[in-house]
């Protein structure tokens, strides 16, 4: 099929099939994996994955023709997104064949949800610092410790867990990749509430948990090179989500913020055009990276350069919007009391901007690395988290 | 000109510290408002007299004296409604009454200012008043009203007849707003409205609050960047959190400086006033913001947590920027007695 | 939307990269304009004729491949009339004249811009023109004159009668503007003086060679933070550089976006040029000044010498930042256009 | 005599001695020199300085008192700077009796000009890793190297000079301080045009300098510990003139562009109060830090965030200026334009703003400091200068 008719089926499909109704999360979980079923039965989940595992095997140009179809509905597909974006892409590319047999094609219709658990108290941007520990029993594993910041873990079934195997070692060379059944007695999950005051992580509690062996991705000890593929992923997943609409309903969009203030002040004025030039900035650094992709020009670390400039954008246009508005923008149920609390989760979610400024300083511009105390150190003599 | 601390006011400090560090710490701030605690402020202390007349029964202090205590009270996040009080003892230095004044310090009053005008007929008032700072805890409300053409002073019950209160959910967690009606609420005049001043003092007052507010949020983003690691070194230690960190304290070198300029003019150089208080509001309403922001994203992910307080520092930051209007008013003002 | 150069683009900018590399290099720019370079430019090259039609001898070209050529002679500070002779090939689209595009197209001409409005009386045109740009290597200067109340577009000979020329110095060591007063001088009418996309045009031409400023800039700093050492580290390698030519980095990538964007813009999309073009003023012209200053300060004192090129890309990045008029103009276009 | 006695002593001589004419340098240094002499005679040269060595032996408010009355006056004392500013106070404070006898007191009665030899090259903000050396000759060191940023050079009869004595030790432990004959015929003086055209500075080149040992200032290989009191000197001396009137002549000040502009557009009127300020705020910065001065609590390193926003006010100011005006202000006799080549200066002279915002952040903040790698190495292994 040509790119044309793909586009016109999916078109079509979606035009059906999609729900249309405000808030298709409503219905809740059932509805949800209804949908993914009716999605994966359709062709259209898991488009650029292997046909051996359940996907379409198709190229990244149906998969982005798709996409740009699905930008004008809100699809329930919320709660798989840890699993399309991060964990089931990991078990593509480096789990065992009977890995990918037994968990690519659930995910793929849905049938299975997915978290990923790296991050820990004591280790957001530097992962590779964490201390859960994985001791081995025999055929299984035995996990102890806590993660952190864990999305969509409450409806889990499965998490791809990071956990510390060898101590004795540098960080990065002591940790083991799994795959954990968040059904396990001694998994608790709880939810974290955010600063907005909305529960959309959890943190996660390891007592005494069985992994059988099994369900290790990759080699002993090589759990970070697993590590480095989803956190890959994870980056493409939310450079791809980049600039895709979504700015229009926004409370402190141009077209909103036209509508709620007095236009015939200069000053005003003013302050929207400056909204409206860094706006379109970054949407149009993002069109350029979506189209150098489908010219075949991978972005690479310049997606993060993307990633921080939406992050300080979002943070600008919910600041600026308040400060326009004025004291009825501090009541809570206000709209841009909202914006404004959620505001910094973009700049603190995937990297913060000074992870972010690093990656570009480093791969993209090519600068000499910051010298490294904790590459060649065992695990156990390392200064990791939060100490004086 | 006088911007540094007296031995007195630095006494004065000290004292307030220590009793908020005990009385109000950071995690009985998320209970919201307690009674007791303020009225221990205003009995150990007698900081809602400080500003009042000594005739009345207050400390007879200045500006400079209230900043102080502002300050602290902001460092701390304290709720309820000190600064409410504080912006109602600034407004009745213009229109005395010996027993709102006694009232309040003696701390049995606490009162509110807003500058919604209501309508004023025969003893009572009436008016919506969308958005009262501490209106839910307030005792009494200042609003203007116009008689006879003449804009006056008048003080409402809002625990009498004739008023309905709501209270708002708002952004800042630390401290309440309510939604007043007046349906013909017993209402007495104080005096003319005179608009001498009071606003410029509000200013002064606010800045001095979002001072304290930035140097607690940047005392704690300091203290945190010593004990927290990241790849092995404290995260103070990278160049990319200590610059931003020393740009901040910039900031509130300048933002002190203006505080206490604006302070003294209000007790010293009345003629200075009303630009440095506009100026007060130009940068420090800005500048607390700012460095409130940035400590919390210097935090990292535990700064996103409800369970952090970096966001209680953040939204009080933001609520304080616009408590008196949106900015570009100030700066407004600003250009016009610079005479641009 | 074509934000992506094409194969057929991406050899322009390569073949104009290499000839200005060994053409015109740095040391070279710094004893200013090289008639002879200029020559090549349009001889080997054809750059004067990119954008003249193909029935004058031109390429035909549009703005995109203009804004590449721009990009690089922008990048590598080239003296002379290449600008100044773009702007008036950009207002000749609109007021074709055969004799003047066959002979820029030709290379034998040098031609300029200016918004200075003439008076024009039979044959002859007079006035008195500040800051023309490149006005000293020009040879005709295109203006608005009014005639009969229209507006039209006349040309003046430079070298001709009636025509007082006088060098200025400029803050951009780079490229030169004179004072021009024409007393009588000879002047032919092109044509209705339509203002339509005309400034559009110029606004994005300006653009693509702040780009290609700000890119040269930005690669001579991460050049040097690679090889300069301080405290046994190279600079680069502390967060304090590192961050901030990330920053710098990501203003690259933007202005490379809308430069794309309004060039595409103006060849494909009429519509929305004028917003296209005030953005790519607005935004541009900004980041471009902001990274030639920074890359400066980044060279430490090194880059505050005369010898050192840092100062060469600051100057024309402010020269290029004004040179359409204070930037403000372009904002409030913008404003309005957006129907603000 | 009380301080208001003094001041009213100071400003009567000020009002009798201090030369009136716009550019008082123009006449040059014979004229300065004479000035200066007569300012010594009158007591108000050194005035903190100890009586011993030719000073006034009074306090730091007897200074301020002076400085304050000189406030409105132009004196031409700038090439004596650096003499009083840095390398009078370090002979003061580190040289032997015998130097202080030969130089205190004619640098202070003008007689005798200095300039301060560190900078070089390869080392500017990491002056420590210079590489000018003198080996000894006897009771001789003999020079040779390059200094670079050196003021008042040409018209300079000593300097203090920083130089290499050992290169088998850590960067700071071979490091000597000598005076320097500057009329030596070895000593070349090149002037170093800044990105202005003007010549502020002078490149200096030694070839075989022969300074006797009883030159040297501090012991052998101390010099380090010396240049950090110069330094500390400079920084005081640097932050005492910060805010010190001198703004209301610039061309970008705000009585200035409010004369050039056209004030009833909004959005200029709105830029003139930010301007306005930031002007003020850092102004009354400076003020509470003289203040705190007078009542005794030391500014110590906080004088850099007074240096770093000095800096930053500087290129804001003339940038904005310039944007405001438009095309004028890119001719080169506009005093924008001037104001606009030399506003780098401040961030680039007396530490870069990174160097200041780490002072602020190790010395103000007590933040931890960069983990060194240049503190231990001998020098001749370690890497300097530029290079790849």
């Amino acid at each position: 099929m040509n790119l044309a008719d793909y586009r016109r089926a999916a078109g079509d499909w979606l035009r059906e099939n999609a729900p249309t109704d405000d808030y298709p999360e409503a219905d809740g979980i059932a509805r949800a994996k209804e949908f993914m079923a009716k999605l994966y039965d359709a062709g259209y989940s898991g488009i650029t994955w292997p046909k051996q595992w359940g996907g379409q095997g198709l190229t990244q140009a149906e998969d982005r023709v798709f996409a740009e179809e699905a930008r004008d509905y809100t699809l329930p597909t919320y709660i798989f997104s840890i699993g399309l974006g991060m964990t089931g892409p990991t078990i593509v590319d480096r789990g065992s064949d009977a890995q990918r047999e037994r968990f690519v094609r659930p995910l793929l219709r849905g049938e299975e949800v997915w978290c990923q658990l790296f991050s820990e108290p004591g280790a957001g941007s530097d992962v590779a610092s964490l201390q859960t520990r994985a001791v081995r029993d025999g055929d299984d594993w035995i996990v102890n410790g806590q993660k952190v910041w864990t999305s969509v873990a409450h409806h889990a079934d499965w998490g791809l867990l990071l956990a510390r195997t060898d101590v004795d070692v540098p960080k990065h060379k002591g940790l083991t990749m799994f795959v954990i059944d968040m059904h396990h007695p001694g998994v608790t999950v709880r939810p974290l509430k955010d600063m907005s005051g909305r529960a959309n992580f959890n943190e996660i509690f390891f007592d005494n948990v069985t992994i059988p062996d099994e369900h290790r991705v990759g080699e002993v000890n090589d759990g970070w090179s697993v590590a480095v593929t989803t956190l890959l992923h994870e980056r493409l997943s939310i450079s791809a989500g980049v600039g895709m609409g979504g700015q229009k309903d926004h409370p402190a969009s141009l077209e909103a913020l036209r509508q709620a203030l007095d236009t015939s002040d200069p000053l005003v004025r003013d302050e929207l055009v400056e909204l409206h030039v860094r706006s379109r900035a970054l949407a149009l650094f993002n069109q350029r990276l979506a189209q150098e992709t489908r010219a075949g020009i991978f972005p690479g670390a310049r997606g993060s350069a993307a990633k921080l400039l939406l992050a300080e954008l979002t943070l600008y246009q919910a600041d600026l919007a308040t400060r326009l508005v004025g004291p009825e923008a501090a009541l809570a149920d206000h709209p841009l009391a909202r914006a404004i609390s959620m505001a910094p989760g973009m700049a603190l979610g995937g990297g913060t901007n000074e992870i972010m400024r690093n990656i570009v300083g480093d791969r993209v511009l090519g600068l000499p690395p910051e010298p490294r105390v904790d590459k060649t150190v065992p695990f156990k003599d390392l200064k990791v988290g939060t100490q004086a | 000109m006088k911007l540094v601390l007296s031995q007195e006011q630095q006494e004065l400090r000290a004292a307030v510290r220590d009793f908020l560090r005990t009385a109000s710490p950071l995690p009985k701030v998320r209970e919201g408002y307690d009674p007791q605690v303020y009225a221990r402020l205003n009995g150990e202390l007698g900081l809602s007299g400080l500003i009042v007349p000594e005739e009345y029964g207050g400390a007879g202090a200045g500006m400079s004296e209230l900043a102080v205590a502002l300050e602290e009270t902001g460092a701390a996040l304290l709720p309820g409604p000190f600064l409410a009080t504080a912006f109602a003892a600034l407004a009745l230095t213009q229109a005395p009454d010996k027993e709102l004044q006694t009232g309040i310090a003696e701390g049995r009053i606490a009162a509110t200012l807003d500058s919604t005008e209501l309508t004023y007929d025969g003893g009572t008032a009436s008016g919506t008043l969308a958005q009262v700072l501490s209106g839910g805890e307030a005792d009494v409300l200042l609003a203007p009203a116009r008689e006879a053409g003449a804009l006056v002073l008048v003080a409402v019950e809002l625990s009498g007849p004739g008023v309905t209160r709501t209270a708002l959910d708002t952004l800042d967690l630390t401290r309440g707003q309510a939604k007043v009606v007046l349906d013909g609420a017993p209402a007495r005049v104080l005096g003319p409205a005179t608009e001498t001043g009071v606003l410029d003092r509000l200013c002064v007052a606010l800045a001095a609050e979002q001072l304290g507010v930035m140097r607690a949020a940047l005392d704690a983003i300091v203290a945190y960047a010593k004990i927290r690691v990241a790849f092995g070194r404290y995260i103070g230690s990278y160049q990319g959190v200590k610059h931003k960190l020393a740009d901040m304290h910039c900031k509130l070198e300048q933002a002190e400086s203006i505080v206490r300029y604006a302070a003294w003019a209000a007790d010293e150089s009345p003629d200075e006033l009303p630009e440095a208080a506009a100026l007060a509001q130009a940068y420090v309403g800005r500048a607390c913001f700012e460095v409130a922001r940035d400590h919390l994203l210097l935090h990292g992910g535990i700064g996103y947590t409800w369970e952090h307080d970096a966001h209680l520092f953040y939204k009080r930051a933001k609520a304080d920027e616009v408590l008196l209007g949106p900015p570009r008013n100030h700066r407004a003002r600003l250009g016009q007695l610079l005479e641009l």
